[in-house]
């Protein structure tokens, strides 16, 4: 398994670089560069910036020192931003470090993901907990109770929040549950009580997958002979459902929550901005429209890392679910 | 199937029912909940509750890029910047009138060229160090040090070598070491090189003095080409020498001045120059040096040259003792003590920099001598700053303790007002959607602000470059039934420059009149908009410009009968294409950065960098550079008024209202006034907790 | 155990259909999907003809009325400038539905080719298929939204072609839903290509093309009908991302997705500004999903239910 | 062999139906038989024949909906069964009667260690704890002759051949050694040489242990080898019923006799030619008042469509429903 | 080299179809980008056999044993690893995908599943006339005639022509799996399992329809089943498979009369007979344990680890030799004669 993982590893190797080489020249095809305001500063500051950033070097020595301790910046001594925690000049993203952020000066990428991502974590992860809860258990009893109104009913919910866009869903609930009924606080990420809100917007959406995706896998479990057996030994209903049904059952649930959670973590940008979290996705628009490179890239990077990983979770737990996989 | 008939509906009906029930209830239950959600009718938007103790909080806006001050930029960065520095003066909060700040008091030279501060006793940083004219000195040197690329430091480009220090020009000095008649063998004057510059000011204040600007090509990148202006003023010779010359940026330089030599109003002069060696703008260290001689009326003149790139020593600030800071400006600056209290120019502790390096200003590291120091900033999510103990007029500092989000989402930070989780929701953060239902509440309020919106013309067009046109453009918009539309008191724009600048009026040359405006497009060739071709207002995306746009393309339509597109664009997207012309007509608004019609009106010289209409006008570029000489302030203003005729004349522009800052403000907030610049000292803010006792 | 022998019976027997023609009978007897079919129709009739009963000009600025209720002259009551939201709607609707189904077909053609084609052939082809799916994914979207507008303005410019945004929007959009869409056909040929009909129709010695276009596209229509009719409502309320950068409609204009994503902001002021436009998606949303339903269920022949 | 009067089970007029969307199936209609103990019963009958849903609703496996139980009585050890609370149905099923099924590739649950699914049944009804269930299971698995049975038990169902998973099967239905086994044709997934082990292994576990086994399978080679009594179903019905050596010796019923004709024989001589039943498998929906084998028959009268014949002995413990009176026998 | 030198003999006897070691080998794979074959599965491992024009061969074995895979091998739907398979004398397994083409036409198969190898969502009629239109064989309206005609040739209604598979009875699709392989107007049809998962009921119907076809149109059929009583009553001659290895070919008489290779003994005692004064008297070989993987097949005989007669030879590979007049069997108890000529390939 630890080869497996290993070779799984090594083959997302390409593909980051792709990924990283596609973003960083699509990015710097898009008009507009990093210092573009609309006071323009004069050109002699521009100059200056453009130095500081090795923005007046051509494109080729761009992307080779973006990369890597090659740096390729004659004459102009390198690239005078600072990287990591400000202590050394910057040296490219090979050497582990994603580079100064050029819109927040003060901070470098790596800082910037290290403190808006176990945010985005705290959020994603409740909103994945709330999605599984209220998506598994109507799920379940929609598919225990097929062809019932609980059936009909949760899955009308279901289709609901689907349609609902999170743009739509969070000031509604905002308008409800803050400005009229004044139970919850309409934003900032400050303790329990702010946290509810955008769990609930970012995860009605896939609660409502997962409600689907639930109420399919069991409804296929159910049907399967082995739970006739089960049922021919004896056993209570309850224990063939923990026992015999939900792990089977929840394999399409888990195969969709390696996607669902990378999709949670990046996803959450128009939550993040609804509801002021200090999160990772909100950078993600922001840098994109501030041309802010490295910062975008180092996004990309890290959340296309972060899918490869939990693309690489998932195959392990559906292995461990699922004991007919092997890694070979 | 049809044959059915009602049958059939009911079946779906019921079937519907049937399945769908939690979905029809869950849409029933929606509309019934939003239209619960409006209605509420108080004096007050949202909940009012003051929060314990002395502590304010506020929308900024957005997440400020940095918290050094001299490298911020924005309004939410300067919100910040005011709290937590301070200049060498500070503003009134009501009139915006420089006072003491970290100077209790300044001299000023005669010429208005020189000022003396002469900082505060008390002036102390918050780890307890005192604030001296050196640190003033430092941080000044490290605005416009390049390596530091502060954005705003083209504001310091008035102190003598400022501009030269911060762009890497050349600044060279002549020292006419010889004058002498023909044939004399007896040098009349003998001068010795200086090697200071108080000394050559000593000598005479020759002003002999040479700046090498690099020319930077299409691409904006430097030549290989230095290019300068020599102006050589002898007044003891009554001579004047004026020309220029190249230089070769590699290799070995050579160069020749071409010009002229006037004594007297004698004959040119033939010039032979040299000068040896590499300047390289990085290299502050190596100089060039040469000789000049010169022959006319009689004199021979011989001068020595030598050059380098400018060095911050070079800059004309410099601390006479610990309390005294001497600023040399090479021109005066009529609002030179304004500018000193705007952020950038407050001063950074040197040793903090000096230990931290670029990232100095976090809550741990960083020392400020503002009302409030910094203690806790987390990213997109706040900042919290506290009273400062050694700020010199603490104890008038009622706040303990501030705190401002970053809200980017109007609605969300008008939510957080509502629901009483922040107290201000300032500078227009507010959705136009929102004010006709707040515009009656108390806690609203509307004040005129420094800025202009208005449309850019390319007068590069075809179409566009005849005046006739631009004017019929500007004249069939109806500004007041905009001003309406928009409700926040907006005040409809015949000028470009805004009321509210002392002893300033823009003249008042525009005005709503169709007919003339017809006229005017009849006689340019398109009578009743007839053969006008589709032109497209660009504009960024958002939801204010695009309502804008929208009307003005109806007013358009309807007074001219021509069909102008509109054309969003993503913002930097839409910024390159105002700045390469690749537009015709282009949203635009301008916030002045001091209260002087120069903010607003040296944007449209010739090439300006803000220009971005391709308008040029020779008369327009005289005037503006002879305000920047004047040294009288009435004079000054009356050259603005003509340049400000000359520009609602031709009309590149199209003004169409002038801003006001609406914002929200909780009743028990106190000190918070407006002003112009919408700029709101912290150090006077306060909360009221009896505040519905005085209501 | 419930083995049957319909074909004993008379009647039907003579009588036949294509896979298509089969579909349609067996999809009238959907009466949910039936009614959604007339639900669409309604709104397809109430976008295209709408407008011209109105008796309000969509982009018909009233500054001084502004922004009302709905009352008796406007039913669905006016935006902020006046302008009525009702017409604005059915104007919207046109370029709504229109995106949105025409953008579902394109993702939904290349999605099926790249899918079918990857998970035909398998092996190294798939792989790399499926890596650069996998890419795609990863590479910021607004970039390449950005780059499309930009080089086709580029093109405007310099050969003076005049190319309707609208069309880009299409191919814009088109060429991100596709992504799922290969995955979706992908997995489903992958477990298909296994089925012994597929090998039947190896022995007789059918192409590679016949074989996808014949026997797995066909029993993969499922899923893909289902992603579809999902896929259409994403679409429009993206095209109000993208004409954010742009690229969307251009005002006056509207679309569902640009209304909502206005009254969105406006909820908690006039909610009839989004609650009008919010129930056209939704009742585009629901009739395509029951349709989608029906459908996939007409389209498989074994399906029993009637 | 433990020889006692009253059957271990006793199955009376059963009738289940089926609602499909075509209409109620009526998957048995009116079934009656006993299982005495230590016999082995014998079901023949192909799909649809009703075979599978009779035992389904001995074990009260019956999904409901969409199946009904529309009547008839079934009594285990001369209780009744049938309508007695679920909770009571599962403390017989798996304990003192249990189920093997056709296919043991899904039939266990391929998620879990067979040592769980072994042990489970144990845990549940003997109330034992887990490590004296797991020696049990241990043993048993030695019985049905699963080599290593020690080292095997806590491998997944995937790891096993097909006939080693049948063997888990088997030992997991005997764990509780229940009296009454049935046995839902447990061979016709596997090879012949596996069928014969499997079969072996049936006898041996009558022999040893006394249980009763019902036997489910279409192949009549199969019945002829195993079983005391045989059971010939179609369409739900019972059409013959008798000691396997009458039943076969002389097959009363025109279809028992068409099944016997149209199988290939391997002892004897080749034929050119087979003699098929015509026509297809019934057609549960529409069902005449008459025999449903009606429509093949080659031997029918017009009495046959109009109503469904009573029982009629031909020898002793030999039943036959039919209207015509055969002569001869098969083969 | 008996068998080859029988074979060269039947060679001129009109031989069809002449299959010499053939080898079908899976890898097993590991990698993501670069795949690594870590190991096989011999699923034909050298099988050699002939099949004479309008005979039936009947190939038998456990699951498993690589009889499926032999078929397929055969029509080139798997390329075999290595050996030759001659279609009257040309060797298929060196021809390209479009070489093939014409030839596949001629060799058409009838797959196990009734149910899974018919496309749900082809009408009958368009299921029997793909061969059809894929050999352009006719055009036009004839195409509908031609299925419906053939349905009728397999004993179906051919006003159903219209109708989904799924409406159809097993026996029914299979006979619609049959008309398909017909479509094509074949000279050879490989019959995988084509009566297992039918009823008892219909199976001697197929059976016999699949006989009357033979003689209709001159058929010749390689018959693949596990049901060595359904084999013997179709085949002229029966090869038993173990393990990817043909063990035993004979005539099929002669097969169950003397059956000479201890697997073919065993596996015929395992039959049941449908009479049980035959089965409680018979004398039953049961054979230990289960067939060993493919992945690793034992050393030498295939056989040995279940074999009762094993022995210190069973160590090497025996070969298939003649016994007897067109009877081979590859096991060591057979006394070899060299004189006869045994085998040695």
């Amino acid at each position: 398994m630890v080869r497996f993982m290993i070779r799984r590893l090594l083959a997302a190797i390409p593909v980051l670089w792709i990924i990283v080489t596609a973003t960083f020249f699509l990015m710097r095809l898009a008009p507009g560069g990093p210092f573009d305001k609309e006071r323009r500063v004069s050109p002699e500051v521009e100059a200056n910036l453009r130095t500081k950033y090795c923005l007046d070097c051509p494109l080729w020595q761009q992307y080779l020192t973006y990369l890597g301790p090659l740096n390729l910046n004659p004459g102009q001594g390198g690239v005078k931003a600072f990287g990591g925690d400000g202590s050394r000049p910057w040296s490219g993203i090979l050497t582990g470090d994603f580079g100064p952020s050029f819109k927040y000066a003060n901070r470098s990428v790596g800082s910037i993901i290290a403190e808006g991502f176990p945010v985005s974590i705290h959020l994603g992860g409740m909103a994945l907990l709330f999605a599984i809860i209220m998506g598994m258990v109507p799920g379940l009893v929609a598919a225990l109770r097929q062809n019932t109104a609980w059936d009909y009913g949760s899955m009308s919910a279901a289709m609901l929040g689907v349609s609902i866009p999170n743009f739509v869903l969070g000031p509604l609930l905002v308008l409800v549950f803050s400005l009229t009924l004044y139970w919850l606080p309409p934003a900032r990420w400050d303790g329990p009580r702010y946290w509810i809100l955008p769990t609930i917007t970012l995860g009605a959406i896939y609660a409502a997958y997962i409600a689907r995706l639930t109420r399919g896998g069991m409804l296929e479990v159910v049907r399967q002979d082995f739970v006739r057996t089960a049922r021919a030994k004896g056993l209570p209903e309850s224990l063939i459902l923990w026992r015999h049904t939900l792990r089977g059952g929840l394999l399409p649930v888990i195969s969709f929550l390696g996607p669902a959670t990378a999709r949670l973590l990046t996803g959450s940008i128009v939550v993040e901005k609804i509801f002021l979290v200090p999160g990772l996705g909100r950078y993600f628009i922001d840098g994109a429209i501030n041309r802010d490179y490295t910062l975008v890239l180092g996004v990309v990077l890290f959340y296309s890392s972060m899918l490869i990983m939990l693309n690489l979770v998932v195959d392990i737990l559906y292995g461990f679910l699922d004991p007919r996989v092997t890694y070979d | 199937m049809s044959d059915q008939g009602p049958v059939w509906i009911e079946r779906v009906l019921m079937d519907l029912w049937r399945r769908q029930r939690g979905l029809l209830l869950s849409l029933l239950l929606w509309v019934v909940l939003v239209s619960a959600g409006c209605g509420s009718d108080s004096d007050y938007f949202g909940k009012v509750l003051p929060p314990k103790g002395q502590v304010l909080r506020f929308n900024n806006g957005a997440e400020p890029e940095y918290l050094d001050p001299q490298m911020m930029t924005g309004q939410p960065d300067g919100r910040i910047a005011w709290a937590l520095f301070e200049g060498l003066t500070s503003y009134d909060p009501k009139d915006l009138t420089p006072l003491p700040g970290m100077a209790e008091s300044w001299e000023i030279s005669e010429d208005g060229r020189v000022y003396l501060f002469h900082l505060r006793k008390n002036a102390r940083w918050s780890n307890g160090d005192p604030l001296t004219a050196h640190d003033f000195v430092y941080s000044w040197r490290r605005f416009l040090n390049p390596a530091t690329a502060a954005q705003y430091a083209y504001l310091l480009f008035g102190v003598r070598h400022g501009k030269a220090y911060c762009t890497g020009e050349w600044i060279g000095r002549f020292w006419a070491t010889e004058l002498r008649r023909r044939g004399s063998s007896k040098p009349e004057v003998i001068w010795q090189p200086a090697t200071e510059a108080s000394q050559q000011s000593d000598k005479g204040d020759s002003r002999a003095e040479i700046t090498l600007s690099p020319v930077l090509d299409a691409e904006e990148k430097p030549t290989g080409v230095l290019r300068g202006d020599l102006l050589l003023e002898v007044p003891w010779a009554k001579g004047r020498l004026q020309g220029s010359l190249e230089i070769a940026k590699t290799g070995e330089a050579t160069g020749s001045v071409t010009g002229k030599w006037v004594l007297d109003g004698g004959d040119p002069v033939s010039l032979e120059f040299n000068v040896s060696g590499v300047l390289d703008r990085n290299d502050r260290e190596k100089k060039v040096s040469g000789t000049i001689r010169a022959e006319a009326g009689g004199l021979q003149w011989t001068a020595r040259l030598e050059a380098r790139v400018a060095r911050a020593e070079d800059v004309g600030v410099s601390a006479l003792d610990d309390r005294t800071l001497r600023v040399e400006l090479d021109n005066p600056i009529q609002y030179f003590l304004s500018l000193t209290a705007f952020y950038p120019l407050s001063p950074v502790h040197p040793a903090t920099i000096e230990k931290y390096g670029e990232r100095w200003a976090t809550p741990e590291r960083m020392v400020s001598n503002g009302a409030f120091r910094l203690v806790e900033h987390s990213l997109q999510n706040r900042i919290v700053m506290v009273r400062s103990e050694t700020y010199w007029d603490g104890e008038n500092v009622k706040l303990e303790k501030v705190i401002a989000y970053p809200v980017e989402l109007y609605t969300t930070g008008c939510d957080l007002y509502k629901a009483g989780e922040i107290d201000i929701e300032p500078s227009n953060y507010i959705p136009l959607e929102f004010i006709p239902r707040i515009k009656t509440k108390k806690d609203y309020a509307i004040h005129p602000y420094l800025g202009t919106y208005f449309y850019r013309i390319n007068v590069n067009h075809p179409v566009l470059k005849d005046k006739r046109v631009r004017r019929a453009l500007a004249f069939s918009v109806d500004r007041e039934a905009m001003v309406r539309f928009l409700r926040a008191g907006q005040l409809p724009a015949w000028y470009f420059v805004p009321d509210g600048i002392p002893r300033y009026k823009s003249p008042r040359l525009l005005r709503f009149d169709v007919k003339e405006a017809k006229r005017l497009l009849a006689e340019a060739g398109y009578p009743g908009g007839k053969g006008f071709p589709k032109l497209s207002i660009l504009y960024n995306t958002t939801e204010q410009h695009k309502q804008i746009a929208v009307i003005m393309q109806r007013m358009w339509k309807k007074n001219l009968g021509i069909d102008i597109g509109l054309k969003n664009q993503e913002w930097k997207v839409y910024l390159k294409s105002q700045r390469s012309l690749d537009y015709e007509i282009s949203r635009s608004g301008w916030i002045g950065d001091y209260a002087d019609p120069n903010t607003f009106l040296d944007m449209f010289l010739t090439g300006g960098g803000n220009n971005n209409t391709g308008w040029s006008n020779r008369r327009y570029d005289e005037l503006i550079a002879m305000a920047a000489r004047e040294s009288d302030p009435q004079r000054r203003m009356q050259i603005f008024y003509e340049a400000e005729e000359i520009l609602m004349d031709e009309l590149p522009i199209i003004p169409l209202y002038i801003y006001t800052t609406f914002y929200l403000k909780k009743p028990y907030v106190r000190g918070y006034t407006s002003n112009i610049q919408d700029v709101h000292p912290l150090k006077y803010v306060w909360i009221d907790h009896d505040w519905r006792a005085k209501e | 155990m419930t083995e049957r022998m319909k074909s004993d019976h008379p009647g039907q027997a003579e009588k036949g259909f294509s896979l298509w023609q089969d579909a349609w009978r067996r999809l009238k007897r959907n009466r949910m999907a039936m009614a959604s079919m007339a639900v669409l129709g309604a709104l397809l009739l109430f976008s295209v003809f709408g407008p011209f009963l109105t008796g309000h000009d969509f982009d018909a600025i009233d500054l001084d009325y502004g922004v009302r209720e709905p009352n008796f002259q406007h039913f669905m009551g006016t935006d902020l400038q006046g302008r009525d939201l009702m017409t604005r709607i059915m104007y919207g609707g046109r370029l709504s539905l229109a995106v949105g189904l025409v953008a579902t077909l394109v993702s939904f053609l290349i999605g099926v080719a790249y899918g079918a084609t990857a998970g035909y052939f398998g092996g190294k082809l798939d792989n790399l298929m499926m890596r650069f799916v996998d890419i795609m994914y990863a590479i910021p979207y607004m970039f390449l939204v950005i780059i499309l507008l930009v080089f086709v303005d580029g093109l405007k410019a310099k050969y003076g072609w005049e190319i309707d945004t609208i069309y880009l929007l299409f191919i814009a959009l088109g060429a991100v839903q596709w992504l799922t869409m290969a995955r979706i056909v992908r997995g489903q040929v992958l477990s298909l290509r296994k089925k012994e009909f597929v090998e039947a129709a190896h022995s007789i010695g059918v192409s590679s093309m016949g074989i996808i276009f014949r026997h797995l596209i066909p029993n993969a229509l499922g899923p893909i009908i289902v992603y579809s009719t999902l896929t259409v409502p994403a679409v429009m309320l993206e095209e109000a991302f993208l004409s954010f950068l742009g690229l969307g409609v251009q005002a006056p204009q509207a679309s569902w997705g640009t209304l909502i994503a206005d009254g969105a902001r406006a909820m908690s002021v006039y909610p009839w500004l989004i609650v009008f436009p919010g129930l056209f998606l939704g009742a585009t949303l629901f009739s395509l999903n029951f349709l989608g339903d029906g459908l996939r269920d007409a389209l498989d022949p074994q399906t029993r239910k009637v | 062999m433990k020889e006692n009067d009253q059957p271990i089970l006793s199955v009376r007029d059963l009738r289940v139906s089926f609602a499909t969307e075509e209409g109620l199936v009526r998957a048995v209609d009116g079934v009656s038989f006993d299982v005495r103990r230590g016999q082995i019963l014998g079901i023949v009958g192909e799909s649809g024949s009703g075979k599978s849903v009779t035992n389904l609703a001995i074990m009260g496996l019956i999904p409901m909906p969409p199946g009904r139980i529309d009547g008839g009585r079934v009594l285990f050890c001369g209780k009744e069964i049938l309508g007695v609370p679920e909770a009571e149905k599962r403390k017989l099923r798996g304990d003192r009667i249990s189920m093997i099924f056709q296919d043991p590739m899904t039939s266990l649950n391929p998620f879990l260690r067979i040592s769980l699914q072994l042990t489970e049944v144990l845990e549940l009804h003997k109330r034992i704890s887990r490590k004296k269930a797991r020696r049990h299971a241990i043993a048993m698995l030695d019985l049905v002759g699963i080599p290593d049975a020690a080292e095997r038990i806590d491998d997944y169902p995937h790891q096993f051949s097909g006939g080693m998973r049948q063997r888990v099967m088997i030992a997991m239905s005997l764990l509780c050694e229940p009296e009454l086994l049935i046995a839902d044709e447990p061979t016709t997934a596997l090879d012949v040489t596996i069928q014969a082990q499997i079969l072996e292994l049936l006898k041996k576990i009558r022999d040893e242990l006394g249980t009763s086994i019902v036997f489910i399978t279409h192949d009549l080679g199969v019945v002829a080898g195993i079983c005391d009594e045989t059971l010939v179903m179609y369409a739900g019905k019972i059409l013959e019923k008798g000691s396997t050596r009458s039943l076969f010796a002389s097959p009363s019923q025109p279809y028992t006799r068409g099944l016997l004709r149209s199988v290939p024989r391997l002892d004897l001589g080749r034929k050119e030619e087979l003699t098929p039943i015509r026509g297809n498998p019934p057609y549960l929906l529409d069902r005449s008042p008459g025999c449903p084998f009606l429509p093949r028959c080659d031997f029918a009268v017009d009495k046959c469509g109009e109503e469904f014949p009573p029982r009629r002995q031909v020898a002793k413990n030999h039943d036959v429903w039919c209207w015509v009176e055969m002569e001869g026998s098969a083969g | 080299m008996s068998l080859e030198a029988s074979q060269s003999a039947a060679r001129t006897k009109d031989v069809l179809l002449d299959v010499q070691g053939l080898k079908k080998h899976f890898p097993i794979t590991q990698g993501i980008l670069f795949q690594r074959e870590v190991g096989r599965v011999h699923a034909v491992d050298g099988v050699s056999f002939q099949i004479r024009r309008g005979e039936t061969l009947g190939l038998v074995g456990e699951s498993g044993c690589g009889k499926s895979t032999t078929g397929r091998t055969l029509l080139q739907l798997h390329r075999p690893t290595e050996g030759k398979v001659l279609y009257e004398g040309q060797d298929l397994a060196s021809l390209t995908q479009r070489q093939l083409r014409p030839i596949r036409r001629r060799m058409q198969m009838i797959f196990q599943d009734p149910y899974a190898s018919l496309n749900p969502r082809m009408t009958v009629s368009s299921i029997i006339s793909e061969p059809i239109r894929t050999y352009g064989l006719l055009r036009g309206p004839t195409v509908h005639a031609r299925a419906a005609e053939l349905m009728e040739v397999v004993g179906l209604n051919p006003r159903q022509v219209r109708l989904y598979p799924h409406e159809f009875s097993g026996g029914q699709r299979q006979r619609i799996g049959i008309a398909r392989a017909l479509a094509a107007d074949p000279d050879f049809i490989v019959c995988d399992e084509p009566i297992s998962a039918l009823d008892v009921s219909i199976q001697a119907q197929i059976l016999n329809l699949l006989a009357d076809l033979q003689k209709q149109f001159g058929l010749t059929y390689l018959f693949i089943a596990h049901d060595l009583a359904a084999v013997r009553h179709i085949s002229d001659r029966i090869a038993v498979m173990y393990l990817g290895k043909i063990v035993e070919i004979a005539d099929s008489e002669k097969l169950y009369k003397e059956p000479r290779h201890p697997y073919t003994q065993a596996l015929i005692s395992a039959v049941p007979i449908p009479d049980p004064e035959v089965e409680a008297t018979r004398q039953r070989i049961v054979l230990e344990g289960d067939v060993p993987s493919p992945r690793n097949p034992p050393k030498g005989c295939r056989f040995k680890t279940r074999c009762s007669y094993r022995f210190g030879r069973c160590d090497e590979e025996p070969l298939l030799q003649l016994v007897e007049e067109d009877h081979f069997a590859a096991c060591w108890l057979e006394k070899t004669d060299e004189g006869k000529g045994a085998s040695g390939t």
